[in-house]
């Protein structure tokens, strides 16, 4: 059906009350999603949209709804903390969806969630959707549409862009991942193209990567070794210069590791199909699904 | 965010890390004084500049006097070194070096945790010693939980030097090394090279740190450290107004939502024979103002022929930011053909405004891309 | 280590955990002024002594004037509580108080963590609580790794009050006081009452912290906060020396080698119907000079009728002690009785050194304990 | 044979030029123990007693000599750090016999090791001593012989007043352990009782326990529903006095528990043979292994 999310998932939101926490909270819940209950500290037994309880602690809101997956929209200080929070209050995955967490708090912060064998994915990513199921982040619902096809994705909009294309030719996804376009994220694409390859309802999986450090070329080293799906991969940022931050914190070529050419090569070696362009993702995936 | 080489000392000083006393000068009557204050003798004049290779570029220069200080200030200030004049310089006495070690501190993503490297073959580039000879480097991962253990220090340091009193401080000043990165949410901080003096001192003769730009928002002390001198002024004015922009050498201007799909465009410009004039990211949020002024930074540089949108709306709101250019068109008159992609929230509302100002927008971005690349060689 | 209130005072308002202005003063004249100088209003007068109980004691009297500050400061300090001499009194403003909750952090071993009980039941002994509604008291402990994180903080004032600014506020202060834990190497370190005052502030009106025994050495700061002056001279005497010695109230003194060994020859004093004068360890080293303090402090005590060595060589040398115990019957002449057991490293020369000057050593543990019991009960 | 040491005991020693490193490192050559190396920083190269060689660190003790075992001897302040660098060097077995070790530098200590699944004894005890065959620590010698009871103790020369005892009747031991008298401490008096409890060369096991603390409850507790060998048991401090320290910092009273009464009281429910004196324990323990 789908992976890491699904109809069993019961969401919390961190940051429920916010700006941006409010605005995917409503689109969440017309997508369907489960959501069952808000945090923000201060404003515990306060409802949102008429219908979901908002909590001071995620505790409390796990006591109370049995919420077993948190996306997390607070401000970027107080991203750690609340990955802290739900990794403590028993939330077994937890989305980040918070751009601009400093670096130092989550190498802290992701031996905390390792030790408790909890799944973050993020931080500053998308989410994921599982089309028609459940959506838990803020990819847009209406570009998506149910089918085999399982994305993940270092990025926003590129995804959005590939996914469009996908979903307009027929080619409808299992689900989508964005795991974050930061130098630590807590779900790699090895982790997605493992789950991927469990999931017996992916036939095929995407894969958009970017410039900046290894986890491409670990992803193809993985791939080749353990998959029997065929992949189709994409690395942004061929035209990037060297030691400058392209927006995401991650995407920055250090010395002479992390390039395009690097990657695309990686890809090529273990076998997976390289998209020159986002629009090359339809004639590949049909070509390695016939 | 990369400091200054006199801004990594502070940090450094104030972590007590063993350094020759020095002092940044902004015009030669101060490097002279400096050279004075510090005893007359011979001193090095250092471009600050974040710029590798200034030493070759004639940006690092030996005076054997307060007089020659002032001389070579007088030279090295103004200087332009790749593409960055030179504002300030470092005075620092000249040392009389018996060993050169390189002690550096990454975040290392792979591990996720922070990462010793350190090597007795100091005072040159560490990646050409990592590509050439990689044996020579030990790394060591730190468990941020712990901070780096005594016995881990030392374990470095013994790599470094024979002799077991180099080796205390060595340790001594890692941990202070480790304690700069952390403190100050560094990704990079380095002490290149570490050096002894024939009578056996350990000291920093050089540093080099960098800050996480996530960090700053919370760290005042460090946001204030950033020099805009040695930026290029349309980056400057990009970050003011909340966009991500990187210059570049083409022709086509980009304006983007998102950074991975603002590399893509590039890329995309770049397979269809143009050349991109920047990488620009307005980000999530759809204020026409921002718009506004990513076409105010674009159309400054003189390069660019034509300019494209590739917008894919999503919590962005295509209709804010077909509202943002026909805001801007109104306020400048484009000298340059546009190019809009627009898809995604909103779609219709803001062809219909693009509409309104005699404005087409395309769906493809294949197509947006083909076009602004031909407007552009056109014009060229 | 205890600390005194107003000692725990000062560390805690280096962490900026909020309390009211307040000094001590170790005269009525101090007092009178300090009450002067927090307003001339209603103040509370506070004996500092390591002491619980000692509002009871009638060591705690609020004063509506300065000059009754003087009067009550001059009743309280020299007062006796619990065998100890009021020397200092704290002297400050009475707080109108709204309610009173429990914050303490104990380092607890069966977690091995520094452990949060707090309660909104505060203002009375905690054990009490304990014992009789330990529902109301909720705990938590805190990785050291990480810290006591904010999201715990928050968890732990919820369950104190019911206003969110109260929450907030116990929460922040709940981190100030892990930080003085951690930071001094404290064993305990509790604020009782955390009042609220009727306008919502939330403040620490009593503090008390104890400090690790093992942090002193490393720590002059906290070492130079013992007050010897509220010890037993003889214990202050004891540690200066070296030895670990507590008073206790019978009348055989015990010089013993290791703390097991030393509380079991106190119960086994007590089991052959002797009471034991102290409890002394003179540790694993067998300099002489410290069996000479050992005996010295012991027979200082008039209460002490005979004094019993009870000595298993390993790591300390039986001659030794035996040259200890010669050396000071040559410095003072013992004006009770003396039984030596001695086995273990050297044994054979220790007993050759006591029967060179006509003392006896025995073997056996029992027989020594029944033979000082007996001396001692016929010298009562 | 014994637990926790035994002929394959490789033992380096840190602190090995200190006052107390090098007094304990002979009398342990002396019984026979298999000491491989010593380490002091800044000593690397040296060789105490003409055979050990000496390192600057543990990690390079345990490459050139293979050492799975540790004692340590260094001054209270360098311990924990100490523990931390042989638990890093791959050491498995950490005997810690220095005395006032911070009780916070523990509190991390004790997680660093358990990380790593090492086992630490100590701090502030006397080591461990299997008779005839190894002695890691401080425990004289000559007070023991080899035979089947096993002894575990919070104190040092207590024990040796107990094992004293136990030989002079004939009653050699399997192995005598020394887990220490500090709050926080590596090896608990359950983890020994397991051992000896699967140890097959121990018939009866010898506990000396004193106030302070539940360590004894909880172990009489284990004593009763996992032990099928019998257990002998004392409790030091039977006339101490509440909130005093009395000479170790974990036999403290405090409040109303801790006391020697309650632990006695523990010992008896758990069917545990309980001494009044030391001496008992010859009696006791022939009691129990008729």
């Amino acid at each position: 059906m789908s992976i890491f999310i699904d109809e069993e998932t019961r969401l919390v939101v961190q940051g429920i009350t916010g700006r941006e926490g409010s605005f995917h909270t409503n689109h969440m819940l017309a997508y369907g999603t489960n959501v069952v209950a808000g945090v923000t500290p201060g404003k515990g037994g306060q409802t949102f949209a008429g219908k979901v309880p908002v909590f001071h602690t995620v505790a409390h809101a796990v006591t109370a709804t049995a919420a077993n997956t948190s996306v997390i929209y607070v401000p970027a200080g107080l991203a750690a903390g609340a990955i802290l929070e739900a990794a403590d209050a028993g939330i077994r995955l937890i989305v980040c969806i918070t751009e601009g967490v400093p670096v130092m708090d989550m190498t802290r912060t992701m031996l905390y969630v390792r030790e408790r064998g909890v799944r973050l994915i993020g931080p500053n990513c998308p989410g994921l959707l599982s089309p028609g199921s459940s959506k838990v982040g803020i990819i847009p619902g209406n570009i998506c549409a149910p089918g085999r096809v399982g994305l993940v994705s270092r990025s926003g909009t590129l995804t959005y862009e590939v996914v469009n294309h996908l979903t307009k030719n027929g080619l409808g996804q299992s689900t989508c991942v964005g795991i974050g376009g930061d130098p630590i994220i807590g779900t790699s694409f090895i982790d997605v193209l493992a789950a991927f390859q469990a999931d017996t309802n992916t036939d095929a999986i995407v894969m958009l990567g970017e410039i900046g450090g290894t986890d491409e070329q670990k992803a193809a080293a993985f791939a080749k070794a353990n998959l029997t799906k065929p992949v189709i991969g994409f690395i942004a940022g061929q035209t990037a210069p060297k030691g400058r931050r392209m927006g995401h914190a991650g995407a920055i070529i250090s010395g002479s590791s992390g390039t395009a050419e690097e990657k695309i090569e990686a890809f090529r070696a273990a076998g997976i199909s390289v998209m020159r362009r986002p629009v090359d993702v339809v004639e590949l995936v049909r070509a390695r699904l016939r | 965010m990369n400091l200054h080489e006199y801004q990594a000392r502070e940090l450094l000083k104030a972590a007590g890390v063993p350094m020759l006393e020095g002092d940044v000068a902004t015009t030669p009557d101060q490097a002279e004084a400096i050279a004075r204050r510090l005893g007359g003798g011979t001193v090095v004049i250092k471009a600050q500049v974040h710029a590798g290779g200034r030493g070759k570029a004639g940006g690092v220069k030996l005076a054997k006097t307060p007089l020659e200080a002032r001389e070579h200030s007088a030279k090295i200030l103004g200087m332009t070194i790749k593409g960055l004049i030179v504002q300030k310089v470092l005075v620092v006495p000249a040392a009389d070096i018996a060993s050169e070690s390189y002690v550096g501190l990454i975040m290392d993503r792979e591990t996720q945790r922070p990462v010793f490297m350190v090597s007795a073959a100091g005072g040159v580039d560490i990646e050409e010693v990592a590509a050439t000879a990689p044996e020579k480097i030990t790394r060591l991962a730190v468990d941020p939980r712990f901070g780096l253990l005594p016995h881990q220090a030392l374990g470095l340091a013994l790599t470094l030097y024979p002799g077991f009193a180099q080796v205390k401080a060595a340790a001594k000043i890692m941990g202070q090394l480790y304690t700069v990165f952390t403190g100050n949410g560094a990704s990079l901080a380095e002490i290149n090279p570490l050096a002894t003096t024939p009578d056996g001192t350990v000291l920093a003769l050089d540093a080099k740190v960098s800050i996480d730009d996530n960090e700053l928002d919370r760290r005042p002390d460090l946001a204030a450290m950033r020099d805009e001198s040695a930026e290029a002024p349309s980056e400057v004015a990009a970050r003011t107004a909340g966009l991500t922009f990187i210059k570049l050498d083409g022709n086509v201007g980009c304006v983007v939502n998102g950074a991975g799909l603002a590399m893509a465009t590039m890329d995309l410009v770049k397979y269809y024979g143009g050349e991109p004039a920047n990488f620009l990211d307005i980000g999530g949020s759809s204020n026409p103002e921002k718009v506004i002024n990513a076409l105010r930074i674009i159309t400054s540089d003189p390069n660019v022929k034509a300019i494209l949108f590739n917008i894919f709306g999503g919590i962005t709101r295509t209709d804010d930011v077909a509202n943002g250019i026909v805001a801007a068109t109104r306020q400048f008159k484009l000298q340059v053909p546009i190019v809009i992609r627009l898809t995604g929230t909103n779609e219709a509302e803001a062809i219909r405004i693009l509409q309104g100002v005699g404005m087409q927008a395309l769906n493809d971005m294949d197509e947006a891309v083909k076009n602004v690349v031909a407007l552009a060689q056109a014009a060229a």
